[in-house]
């Protein structure tokens, strides 16, 4: 099934802390849901290796993030695939930064692809379970933000 | 049923002998058997709709404890032969396990061997397999233009048939009649969903070069199947027929299945299982039915008399062809349904799309026409402000019409639909319900009536692959039956086919029971395995009751004409002077001159010195049946003679919908059902209230329904909906008995009954409904919020 | 691991997977093949025992959960070989099943009910079979065996299971 | 259909499930297990141990705390059912609870676990929004609770800590002229519905409403209580207008959801619809109708 993916974020942190956090692995494996590796496989293209758990639902998935259309510090294409017990899937969404008086705004827009078993058997809640990924991903990430520089 | 009189126990209400088996739950089913050493075989099934297997990494898997094997199709490819399909497509092929590239989401790509279920399932998890998207096509109308995405290439288009039949003056016709219309009827994909999936136990003894099955089947030809596609003969396939089938009604063809697992006991050197799981069964089990669309034209006249008809019926096969595309062939042998329509176009096209494959389901092919057929006979009615019933009225073929030959060929054998449709109305009144119906709209319902007039063609032959595929030229489809009697007088008669519920020991029973005159409980039924039995079909085509019936009939009759020509010849008679009644044989003259059961049988057994000279010795006899009407192939134009008999069936319910939430309800549902001669009333009742039920599942619940990038949704019971007991209605059948004249009790079929016209019946009913909003439907199945959301449109509409 | 299991008025003691169903136990460790499986996700009701008399899907119980119940399958409540219960024999007076699948369940179901409700309704009937699926019947025939059975065990003063 | 390989546990109360669950992150409740198994089945969920709470005797009772009553989590559905305190109590909930599975699954199931998996179409996560239920948990450091409406936050997911254990449920009991009103619609009876409405309401002397809550069900991620609709039917005499007009409004600017069943139109429509016929139920109800079911 397809899924919509879109919508807005503020951070209190200024556009270039946002733009440094989004390309930065370390940040990112802390932020994507149930990441437990991420593995440089050349410019801004990673290895994944998640156990995503929502409540009971879980499973283990090996798949791909890159990052593309870059033009800092404001805009990036980025695309995830992966698959593993529980089906399969594929999403890809652009996001731009744009600097807003106390912080930054982030808009993004996309468009994601669930296939196998939880398509099969779990359309029903499939979309509200995305959207709470999506919400913990940006949870994360004003985490980092909030922490200090390494 | 007037006609019982006729009949000692045949129309009489017996018990079915198997139920007693089943209540205490030793049926004997496919998972019930336990065969020593037995290893369990588990599925990886492709997530896509399309994809290239560019690798398949079994390290993990074998090297978990208890897994013994990891099979991929290029390797199953290597050592079978693909599976058999019907019509000429070798660029199509079948096979068992997805090669180089699957077709489907579900679609089979490696199976795993371990010692248990659960151990085979953590290996199967363990596979990992490298796929390339490709693209893909689930719409038949997209699948058959020209620049479609093509699901085999080497095939060159995704077109399996296309075949026009032109019977009678059908351009005259259509320019005759003064009126025309155009309709497009959808099919929704749904099929018949036993509750026990689909299962295979095979083992291979080398030693004796045979491989055992026991399956859940009801397959034609299964051993044959099996032998090809594994490479041996056929006598070295030994299918055990005495498996109690956990329903079927068509699905049950699991080949692909038994030629993995016969493949995998012969590679491995023990016996091998594969019971489908639920998931499996629902998307890679190629068991889904018919998705169809119909575009039906017809020419009829101001007084509603339809004169011509034009349909377009095109299907939706999946992915792979077995004998599906046939489901559009046996709908010619009643394409004109029970009405006299003088001439007919009909075109018939298959295509391939990436979705499951798919079986014969209940009918094969001619429920979905129904409602094509029916739905056009209440738009007639509707465009000329005339009510349903009178224009079904006015087109009804009369029982002295009978036999009637339709434009396609076939002989409908006799028949009196009127005189069954005023017994219905008898029972319960046409106007009364209609006022029902218009006090419930006074209140705010939205109520219709829905009507249907539908025929089962039953007694099943194959004349259909010949009319789709010239190059078949199939024209027997036989049934046996053997009867002998012990040494002690005891009578055994045996089967050879599985059954799935049809009661067929009891009828085999009850009509050798009939023909000697003795009680149908002395008479064991048993089914020996392929290897000791004579050619016989299987339970489709709705014919068992013809042609095992028959063919245990015509056995009786030869064993009682062997006992009579014992007994006169022991009482010193001409055997036209012996009369057999009841196990003896008497003197006609004489009656007190009479010799036993017990004597014929010691005469038969150990005294050949009594017996007629060059009679062979010992009671067994056998019969092997040939379609009655049958041994025909098609016209060059394409009429042929397809089933033997026409069942008749009517139906007349009450559909209530609250506007507000599109959920119809039957309100009352009464049929009227002609299925000639009943043999057993208590299993002719069941099907036929089974079959409804199945009708209202297609009608409103049950769909495969894909999302548009091809995953099947519903793959659970949680959206693949079965009707429950709340969902049936209490129905109420009105019977009537018009025996055939081709028949020797003058039975037909009921095996497909109530499914034929209820699903037709229902959408009639809910766009009688939504008349009055000024708005139709036309898709099955007919989903609430589908119904809610046109209503709340349509309402909308009407107040602004 | 170790579980006990009472089963048909018999203790049994068992080594089995946690993972192993309750279902997959009687019917492969027990070998109580009267229990069926269906969808193997709770819809069907094929694999319905009794577990301290109640109806429950034994493919949604682990057998570690059941230890300590009392366990009733179809064969539980066959009074011996040949001899049907009341309830068994209105199932094949009435013809209330086809391919006999879903059957063994059915009766369990029917057994509890009138164990709890002596003279049920039509609508009660329904309601207590509709957990359960036939793709054969329609139910009617169905619910006219849980009738039938009703109406004699009442006019014959057996208890139910008797 | 087997789930994969996991441990089991049966503690022996809850303080002992709390270690456990502490203990490995992996580790999942079962309770009935009515909803868990068939995840476990379809390998939807691989819980690396189970503990089973379903014996331990402190976790199921139904208590009567005067303007309570409390569930242990553990309680089953099917002893609700039968229940002569919630029906007298608590007759929303006896009103939903024949809509829940079947009563094979009601035999298992339990509140707690229900309520744990957070199924948007729950009915009794619905009865537990409309009533503003409690929700008790104990981990293995700390106890605590949370409200129902803050409880659930998406399909499947809710505020439960991690290592929590839910060991209580608790349902105001309202007084006075009360009435109740439960609806749902679905394909077949027995499946998720479509969309499902409650409304309880007291009705003062003259007969407007001195106190109303509706709630709606499985047609966005979780249950909805409609706030701006109390407040404005509160004090009025429900006229049928009047509720029509508030639940839709209330109703509008929802973001639904959509499946294989049902649009999402339809379910914002026929939430609304139900909603209002249940707050007709429950005025009904509480004139001294009977509450339909």
């Amino acid at each position: 099934m397809k899924l919509d993916i879109g919508g807005e974020e503020t951070f209190d942190s200024p556009i270039e802390r946002v733009w440094s956090a989004l390309n930065d692995p370390a940040v990112l494996k802390q932020c994507i849901p149930g990441c437990k590796d991420m593995i440089t496989q050349g410019d801004d293209r990673y290895k994944l290796v998640l156990a995503l758990k929502v409540a009971s639902v879980g499973g283990s998935f090996e798949g791909e993030i890159s990052l593309s259309e870059k033009t800092p510090p404001s805009q990036c294409k980025i695309a995830v695939s992966g698959s593993g017990s529980l089906g399969n899937g594929t999403g890809i969404a652009t996001f731009s930064l744009t600097p807003q008086p106390a912080g930054t705004l982030m808009r993004y827009g996309g468009e994601g692809e669930i296939g196998g078993l939880v398509a099969g058997v779990g359309q029903r809640i499939l979309k509200g379970v995305a959207k709470h990924l999506i919400g913990q991903f940006f949870t994360a990430l004003r985490k980092q933000l909030a922490a200090p520089v390494s | 049923m007037s006609e019982t009189s006729r009949f000692t126990f045949v129309s009489t209400q017996r018990r079915v002998r198997e139920d007693r088996r089943f209540v205490v739950g030793k049926g004997n089913f496919v998972a019930d058997i336990d065969v020593p050493n037995m290893k369990h075989v588990a599925l990886v099934t492709c997530p896509y709709p399309a994809a290239r297997i560019k690798s398949i990494d079994k390290n993990a898997a074998l090297a978990m404890a208890g897994v013994h094997y990891v099979l991929d199709g290029a390797e199953l490819a290597q050592g079978t032969l693909p599976l058999m399909t019907g019509l000429d497509t070798p660029n199509v092929p079948r096979r068992p396990l997805a090669v180089d590239i699957a077709r489907y989401a579900g679609e089979w790509v490696v199976a795993v061997v371990a010692d248990s279920r659960a151990l085979a399932e953590d290996a199967a998890d363990a596979v990992r397999i490298d796929y390339e998207k490709l693209p893909f096509v689930l719409d038949a109308e997209m699948a058959m233009e020209k620049d479609s995405v093509l699901v085999h290439q080497a095939h060159g288009s995704n077109v399996l048939l296309d075949k026009t039949f032109t019977w009678g003056e059908v351009d005259k016709d259509f320019a005759a009649a003064p009126r025309h219309l155009k309709l497009r009827v959808k099919w929704g994909r749904s099929s018949t969903v036993p509750i026990e999936t689909f299962g295979v136990v095979t083992s291979w003894d080398p030693w004796r070069e045979i491989l055992d099955v026991w399956a859940s089947i009801q397959m034609p030809r299964y051993n044959d199947q099996i032998g090809s596609a594994l490479k041996v003969p056929v006598s070295s396939v030994r299918v055990h027929y005495d498996v109690d089938v956990g329903g079927s009604y068509g699905v049950k063809r699991g080949i692909k299945h038994t030629v993995l697992c016969g493949y995998l006991s012969r590679r491995l050197g023990f016996p091998v299982r594969l019971i489908e799981d639920r998931l499996e069964n629902m998307r890679g089990g190629d068991a889904h039915g018919p998705e169809r669309l119909f575009d039906v034209e017809a020419a009829y006249g101001d007084d509603g008399v339809i004169h011509s008809m034009k349909m377009r019926a095109l299907e939706n096969v999946g992915a792979y062809a077995g004998r599906s595309p046939f489901q559009l062939g046996k709908p010619v042998g009643a394409i004109v349904g029970p009405y006299r329509i003088k001439s007919v176009q009909y075109r018939a096209v298959a295509v391939v799309t990436n979705k499951t494959t798919q079986e014969a389901v209940r009918g094969f092919g001619q429920s979905p026409t129904n409602v094509a057929i029916e739905r056009v006979v209440d738009e007639v009615a509707n465009t000329l402000g005339l009510d349903p019933m009178d224009v079904r009225r006015r087109n009804l073929i009369r029982t002295e019409d009978f036999p009637y030959t339709i434009p396609s060929g076939t002989t409908y054998d006799s028949g009196d639909y009127l005189a069954l449709i005023d017994k219905v109305l008898a029972h319960t009144s046409y106007e009364e319900l209609k006022k029902k119906r218009d006090a419930l709209r006074a209140q705010g319902m939205l109520a219709g009536i829905g009507i249907a007039a539908a025929l089962e063609p039953s007694g099943g032959n194959a004349t259909f692959e010949a009319l789709l595929n010239p190059n078949v030229t199939t024209s027997t489809f036989m049934d046996s039956c053997r009867i002998a009697v012990d040494g002690l007088g005891s009578i055994t008669a045996t089967m050879h086919t599985t059954s799935s519920g049809q009661g067929h020991e009891t009828l085999v029973g009850t009509v050798i029971g009939e023909v000697l005159g003795l009680d149908p409980e002395l008479v064991r039924v048993v089914r020996p395995d392929s290897l000791n039995s004579l050619p016989s079909g299987t339970p489709v085509g709705s014919r068992m009751a013809i042609m095992l019936g028959g063919a245990a009939f015509e056995a009786a009759q030869k064993l009682k004409t062997k006992l009579t020509a014992i007994g006169a010849h022991d009482l010193g008679i001409p055997p036209e002077r012996a009369v057999y009644e009841r196990g003896e044989v008497y003197d006609r003259n004489a009656p007190d001159k009479r010799i036993k059961w017990a004597d014929l049988v010691q005469i038969a057994h150990r005294n050949y010195h009594r017996m007629p000279p060059d009679m062979e010795p010992g009671l067994a006899v056998s019969h092997v049946m040939q379609v009655p009407t049958g041994g025909k192939l098609p016209t060059a134009d394409g009429r042929v003679q397809m089933y033997p008999c026409t069942s008749f069936e009517f139906h007349m319910i009450l559909v209530t919908i609250d506007p507000a939430l599109g959920r119809p309800e039957i309100a009352l549902y009464r049929i009227g059902h002609d299925c000639g001669t009943v043999i057993n009333p208590k299993i002719v009742r069941g099907m036929t209230m089974g079959g409804i039920a199945h009708g209202i599942g297609a009608a409103l619940y049950e769909e495969f329904a894909y999302d548009p990038e091809g995953q099947m949704i519903a793959q659970s019971f949680m959206d693949y909906l079965l009707p429950s007991s709340h969902e049936v209605p209490p129905v109420e059948i009105i019977h009537q008995v018009t025996p055939s004249p081709n028949t020797v009790l003058g039975q037909k079929g009921s095996g497909e009954s109530g499914y034929l016209g209820a699903p037709a019946a229902i959408a009639n009913a809910v766009n009688d409904a939504l008349k009055p909003l000024g708005i139709s439907i036309n898709t099955l199945p007919l989903r609430a919020s589908v119904l809610g959301d046109m209503i709340a449109e349509a309402t909308a509409k009407k107040a602004s | 691991m170790h579980v006990k299991l009472s089963v048909n008025g018999q203790a049994h003691a068992l080594d089995v997977e946690p993972r192993t169903t309750l279902l997959d136990t009687l019917r492969d460790t027990l070998k109580l093949t009267g229990a069926h499986a269906g969808c193997e996700h709770g819809v069907c009701g094929a694999c319905t025992v009794l577990v301290d008399g109640v109806a429950v899907r034994s493919c949604l119980m682990f057998a570690p959960q059941a230890e300590g119940s009392t366990i009733t399958t179809v064969e539980g409540v066959t009074p011996g070989p040949g001899e049907l219960s009341p309830i068994q024999d209105a199932f094949c007076e009435t013809h209330g099943m086809q391919c006999g699948y879903c059957t063994p369940a059915m009766v369990l179901v029917a057994h509890a009910l009138l164990a709890d409700n002596p003279a049920p309704t039509r609508e009660e009937i329904v309601e207590a079979i509709s957990g359960n699926i036939c793709r054969c019947t329609g139910y009617a025939q169905i619910v006219e065996a849980i009738a039938l059975a009703a109406e004699r065990l009442r006019g014959s003063n057996r208890p139910v299971g008797a | 259909m087997k789930a994969a390989p996991f441990e089991y546990s049966r503690p022996a109360d809850i303080d002992e499930a709390c270690a456990l669950l502490a203990a490995d992150d992996g580790a999942r409740v079962i309770a009935g297990g009515q909803t868990l198994v068939p995840m476990m089945a379809m390998r939807l969920a691989r819980p690396t141990r189970l503990i089973d709470i379903a014996r331990i005797a402190e976790l199921s009772y139904i208590r009567d705390d005067g303007d309570m009553l409390s569930f242990g989590s553990g309680t089953r559905q099917c002893l609700m059912e039968r229940d002569t305190l919630v029906r007298t109590r608590l007759p929303l909930m006896a009103c939903a609870i024949p809509h829940i599975g079947h009563a094979a699954t009601r035999a298992r199931g339990t509140i707690g676990g229900s309520l744990a998996h957070a199924d948007p179409a729950a009915e009794l996560a619905l009865v537990a929004v409309t009533l503003d239920a409690t929700l008790h948990y104990k981990t293995k450091d700390e106890s605590g609770e949370l409200p129902a409406r803050d409880f659930f936050i998406g399909p499947t997911i809710t505020a439960l800590p991690m290592g929590a254990c839910l060991s209580a449920v608790r349902f105001p009991v309202w007084q006075g002229k009360v009435g109740v009103g439960f609806h749902e619609v679905n394909a077949r009876a027995s499946d998720f519905a479509f969309a499902s409405a409650a409304a309880q309401v007291e009705l003062a002397d003259d007969g407007t409403a001195k106190r109303i809550a509706i709630a709606v069900g499985a047609i966005a991620d979780v249950p909805l209580r409609l706030d701006a609709a109390e407040a404005q039917l509160t004090g009025t005499t429900l006229s049928p207008e009047a509720v029509r007009e508030a639940v839709r409004a209330a109703l509008a600017d929802i973001e639904t959801v959509a499946d294989l069943h049902a649009s999402a139109e339809y379910r914002r429509r026929v939430a609304a619809t139900l909603a209002a016929r249940a707050v007709a139920d429950a005025r009904a109800h509480a004139l001294g109708g009977r509450h339909a079911r």
